[in-house]
């Protein structure tokens, strides 16, 4: 096929079986769908001549010209707005926020437009907003933020935020395929870490949404996770596997909306010990829904409280000694292990 | 068969209207009042749920906009999105007297089954998307639509309506910027009518005139008279066609009056009354355009009223009809969130969750 | 005093030793305050001459003149930054949403200017964001919204959502008073209720923020609820009292952040059981959060699971059949307490 | 003793200027352009934390427009809030270079203490507010900070930058329409220096140029050459004067030209180099200046000279000082989130919560 010679060299990485970042497997699965589906296009500010901020559409205007590539101005509430405007149309726009930070411009109009639109009788609004989160870069406090907690409590939303390469490019696939707004959120710490790579199954491939997967099997406590957070779990669980002969199942939620409570459900009456660890500030985080939803499903079940790992309450800060302090590390989610697993 | 009932005509039609579309406006802005007038006899037998707009004394820019678009009922045609007080758009879009008034009642086979309110409504086939209620967001929505036009390389052409207070807000200004850097097919229609609630257009904008920001985003503008529905569908048609020639959008300052309230329970204590009155006497729009008609000899009155009564009595039809509907199935709160399936009833709907035996 | 002698009567009612309703306790709060301390102006749409959409600053330009009474264009982005800037230059703002859910509009400017500025260094930021919340007026989507959730996962700001007359009150003039940003939510459905007015002190009196109340004692049950839910869930405790001899207490938060971890613990460490109640959507509602504090620090007094009541997943409908199936109704309430009472 | 060394003057200096506040300005453009010069060294060591953003090309209208400006330590004077690219608005306020460093090198002892990066920093006595990264929001902030020097009856005036590119955001058009329509002293100089980012100017506006917008506020606006210090200096003073007269807000376009990328990392392959060159060769604002100065016998080679070596000496000093200062404390991450006390720590950096023990 033509258009597959015309491949720039980095969307063919799983052409030729090389393994692939998860920012490459972003970017592939990108190119699939736009190949795929000629309603698909991508929209946001530097993403045509310039690749993007992080350089995830590299090569994309060329190849599918300008009106599916489409630059836009410095206009998070336009280009949201409009990508919905398109969607009515028939079209199935992926909008990328430069920082993901600047998804809060365009609050209003994801919460109030888009995400009721199917309710208030206009349509579904088939539509992906995505763009790079998550801390631990330096970046401070607008180049940092995990917006899922602002998202999380609009009901018509769904919010996915994988953690390995393969996910993620199944995972933008089936956020591309649905008939409903997905919120897609990108780890840049994740971006190109070397230990992420991947190689990926040469044929398409999607994982769907709504459902967790279970990253490390354990036995003796269950922590649910996401995004950035699933490494540092699975490293700690190593350490008290090998230190104390602690097992740890590691449950990667991959989409936080619709949430898997099943999933998390089905570990808990196996293990009957909880841990949520999120990156994401402690106050209203997310470990309390899934609290809650333990609480009412499988409270019988447990031998210990459920508690959590989280970021600090406070704005990300910049400066080194701050941010590491302000994240959750390794030895923090160790500690909590060794308290809940004794508990 | 038109023109065995013709009039005497005098004068030429501008705009290149036929006589049997200048009844039709006439026809529709009649319904457009008249309507709005039942619903206000409704709203105070407290049959009408929530708020209630009037449009009274702008209704006829409303009909004379939107009736420059290309209508059709299949989903190919011109695409609209009406605020409030553009409820002569709709109906214009081809919109019935008893969808409306059935939402305005709450019922369940309205458009939004109850679920949303007023007129904001969407039928993609006839080509209109509803608003919502946070001002300005419809702008780069249909600034979007637009851009599908464009990309798919369609002859189709979106117009959407924002008032002068909603000229302030970002998404307004964002949608536009948008809308004209990419040259996209849109008309924009600042409906004028001197009233933001309570405020004033002095404190809305120190600029002379809302037709001056066009320049500040490279696009036309044009202020028009905008009880003069001649006037309005004119300068909407160069506008449309524009668009459609790949000119870019226009920017459109319609200038009227909000006779009412902002809705039903505003007593308009800030406004002389007066003032209200000099519009009534002296600048409405019906009565405009009535005279137009009579003057230039293409209507006569004969043929305006049997227009009314026919309104008249298709009006006693659609409220008798509203009035049948039902109201929705209260389980029905919960359908619509999502595409694929309902959400999980809240469940203190059913016995509480019981995690001894989940 | 000749500026007392020139209130207008509606802000004399507790001078006169009249009973107030909310709306009238807010008002007479703001008034004081403005009095009080010439650094505090408010400022909205159609506040001045109108006097608000609620007519809650009826009289106030008259009295105070346009520079502390600023009437602005539809611009929550624009007004609510200004209000940042004014606080920056050493004033006390005072900005009313006309309805809040269009706070929406203004998320950026609230979570990341406003919210932050303290901890970037640009100094605390003493402002109220206020206006007319919650559902059960047929309001539809955008007329009903309770914005909380929005807000609660930023630290930074303060949020509160009073009951009652008397806290009202006390709690605007804490807010006023306080050195930073404080939401201040208000519920319309409570504005005018005959049933809450209230004789006030005729001395000024603040209510601290961060401070629950005790609603109603109980010693069977705890629920922790806030806003129009107080009244509901006190009806539903009436029932339960009186018809299975169960002794609801009930907490009403006020604050929602800080939250008054104390004082739920204190009560579950009481009653042995807790149910939240939250007029506010389910999935990511407070009762997460506020389950995870109990799981900190007062699971092992539990003698059930922590349960909550709150609205179903969806935008708020319009059409009363919906929106009353939407909205959690005193018999939900009552069905979970028996269920709780009896586990 | 300024008269003992001064050179021929064969000119007179416009604007009302003196030569030593000439002299002061070019000292300020220096240090500007010299201390971003060590930034980058010092980001090439990799101690310069998260990105850095230079002005190149674009230094002169940045301490020109602030020059305009009342500069007090005390918090009475007038008030501006810099972008990342106007490091020479801030040294013009009196921010000292040993800050600059510093917060750049996030240290515990800069103006932001660690917890926010590049220039964004606040110092209300000088008179700046730091910027925040989401683009716009400053402009409302900063039409408040002017709303209360009019509610003050203060002769105060408030300056705020925005680029090309952040011209299309809601939050600068709720700004600048609200300090339009209270006619707020605020001066609102649009930086186009052609790139947002990689975005070419056609690509964030239709209009001819971003000073057509002014008229759609109903405010002043004027369009001035960006890198001929001493205009940039004529037309602020101007919009100074008049919003400090209350003649209400301006909004003044400087024509520049971005020499670097966006920020360190941008190879700026989207652009010509061709055009820089050009832009570097013919039209950079410091050799205008010197040219300026030296052509008019305002100033002298030496003097210049002198003061290149002092900025030297100075900017030595400064790095070693940054250098030396101590990284902030790791639980400082804890605190200011409120003005009444730390956020608690979050739990895993003590025992983990014993709920048998509470
Ligand atoms: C973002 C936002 N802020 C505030 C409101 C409340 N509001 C509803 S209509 C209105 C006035 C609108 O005035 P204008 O735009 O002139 O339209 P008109 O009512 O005159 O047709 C206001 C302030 C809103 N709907 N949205
Ligand atoms: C709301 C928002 N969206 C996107 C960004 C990312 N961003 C940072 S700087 C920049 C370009 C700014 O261009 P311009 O306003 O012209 O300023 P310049 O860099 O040229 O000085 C962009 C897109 C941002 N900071 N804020
Ligand atoms: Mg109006
Ligand atoms: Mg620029």
């Amino acid at each position: 096929m033509a258009t597959v010679i015309e491949k720039p060299e980095h969307v063919r990485l799983t052409e030729q079986g090389k393994p692939v970042t998860l920012l490459e497997a972003i970017r592939e699965g990108m190119w699939e769908e736009m190949e795929r589906d000629d309603r698909v296009f991508v929209m946001g500010e530097d993403i045509g001549a310039y690749g993007g901020a992080f350089k995830m559409t590299e090569g994309f205007l060329d190849h599918f010209g300008g009106a599916r590539v489409v630059d836009t101005p410095i206009s998070e509430i336009g280009f949201t707005g409009a990508a919905a405007g398109a969607a009515h149309m028939g079209m199935r726009p992926v909008v990328e926020m430069q920082f993901i930070d600047f998804i809060s411009c365009a609050y209003d109009i994801i919460t109030n437009y888009i995400a009721t639109s199917r309710y208030r009788g206009s349509g579904g609004v088939p539509m992906v907003i995505r763009g790079p989160s998550g801390g631990g870069v330096r970046g401070g406090p607008f180049h940092s933020q995990n917006p899922e907690m602002a998202f999380f409590h609009t009901p018509g939303l769904k919010i996915v935020y994988p953690s390995t390469a393969y996910d993620a490019k199944g995972l933008i696939k089936a956020a591309i395929r649905d008939d409903d707004p997905v919120l897609f959120f990108e780890h840049k710490w994740l971006y190109r870490r070397p230990q992420l790579r991947e190689t990926l199954p040469q044929e398409d491939y999607v994982v769907p949404l709504g459902r967790a997967r279970t990253h490390r099997e354990g036995t003796d406590l269950t922590i649910v996770t996401y995004a950035a957070m699933v490494h540092k779990c699975a490293e700690a669980a190593e350490v008290v596997q090998k230190e104390d002969g602690v097992s740890v199942e590691v449950i990667d939620l991959r989409t936080l909306l619709p949430l898997d409570e099943d999933a998390i459900v089905e570990s808990v009456k196996k293990t009957n010990r909880l841990l949520i660890v999120h990156e994401d500030t402690r106050t209203g985080g997310i470990a309390g829904e899934i609290a809650m939803r333990v609480n009412e499903k499988a409270w019988e079940w447990l031998d210990a409280p459920p508690l959590r790992v989280a970021a600090a309450d406070a704005p990300v800060p910049y400066s080194p000694p701050l941010e590491d302090y302000f994240l959750p590390q390794v030895e923090d989610v160790v500690k909590a292990i060794r308290h809940l697993a004794k508990y | 068969m038109a023109n065995k009932t013709r009039a005497r005509s005098t004068a030429t039609i501008p705009h290149g209207l036929s006589r049997e579309q200048l009844l039709e406006m006439y026809g529709l802005v009649r319904l457009t009042r008249s309507l709005e007038e039942r619903l206000e006899v409704l709203f105070k037998q407290s049959k009408v749920i929530g708020g209630l707009f009037r449009s009274l004394g702008q209704e006829g820019e409303s009909v004379a906009s939107a009736y420059a678009l290309r209508r059709r009922e299949d989903g190919t045609g011109d695409m609209l999105s009406p605020l409030i007080r553009n409820l002569g758009s709709m109906l214009t879009m081809g919109t019935r007297p008893v969808e409306v008034v059935r939402q305005y009642m709450a019922k369940g086979d309205s458009l939004a089954r109850g679920k949303e309110l007023n007129i904001h409504i969407t039928d993609l086939d006839r080509g209109f998307i509803g608003q919502i209620s946070p001002l300005g967001d419809l702008i780069p929505v249909m600034a979007g639509v637009a851009l599908t036009f464009k990309q798919r390389g369609q002859d189709r052409v979106g117009m959407v309506y924002i008032g002068d207070g909603a000229t302030s807000t970002g998404a307004f200004h964002e949608g536009v910027n948008f809308a004209a850097v990419q040259k996209l097919p849109l008309v924009v229609i600042v409906e004028n009518n001197r009233w933001a609630y309570s405020t004033p257009s002095r404190l809305m904008t120190a600029a002379k005139s809302f037709a001056d920001k066009a320049p500040g985003y490279g696009m036309a503008g044009e202020q028009v008279d905008g009880n003069d529905m001649l006037a309005v569908y004119g300068a909407s048609r160069r506008a449309v066609d524009r668009a459609r020639a790949g000119g870019g959008p226009t920017l459109i300052e319609v200038m009227t009056y909000r006779r009412k309230g902002h809705a039903q329970h505003d007593a308009q204590t800030y406004v002389d009354p007066a003032e209200i009155e000099h519009w009534a006497a002296t600048n409405d729009p019906i009565d405009r355009y009535v005279k137009a008609l009579m003057d230039n000899g293409w209507a006569t009155a004969d043929e305006l009223t049997a227009i009314g009564t026919d309104i008249d009595r298709q009006l006693d039809e659609a409220v008798a009809e509203a009035e049948k509907s039902p109201m929705p199935a209260p389980e029905e709160a919960l359908t619509d969130v999502y595409g694929d399936g309902p959400v999980n009833a809240p469940w203190t709907r059913h016995t509480p969750p019981d995690p001894t035996r989940a």
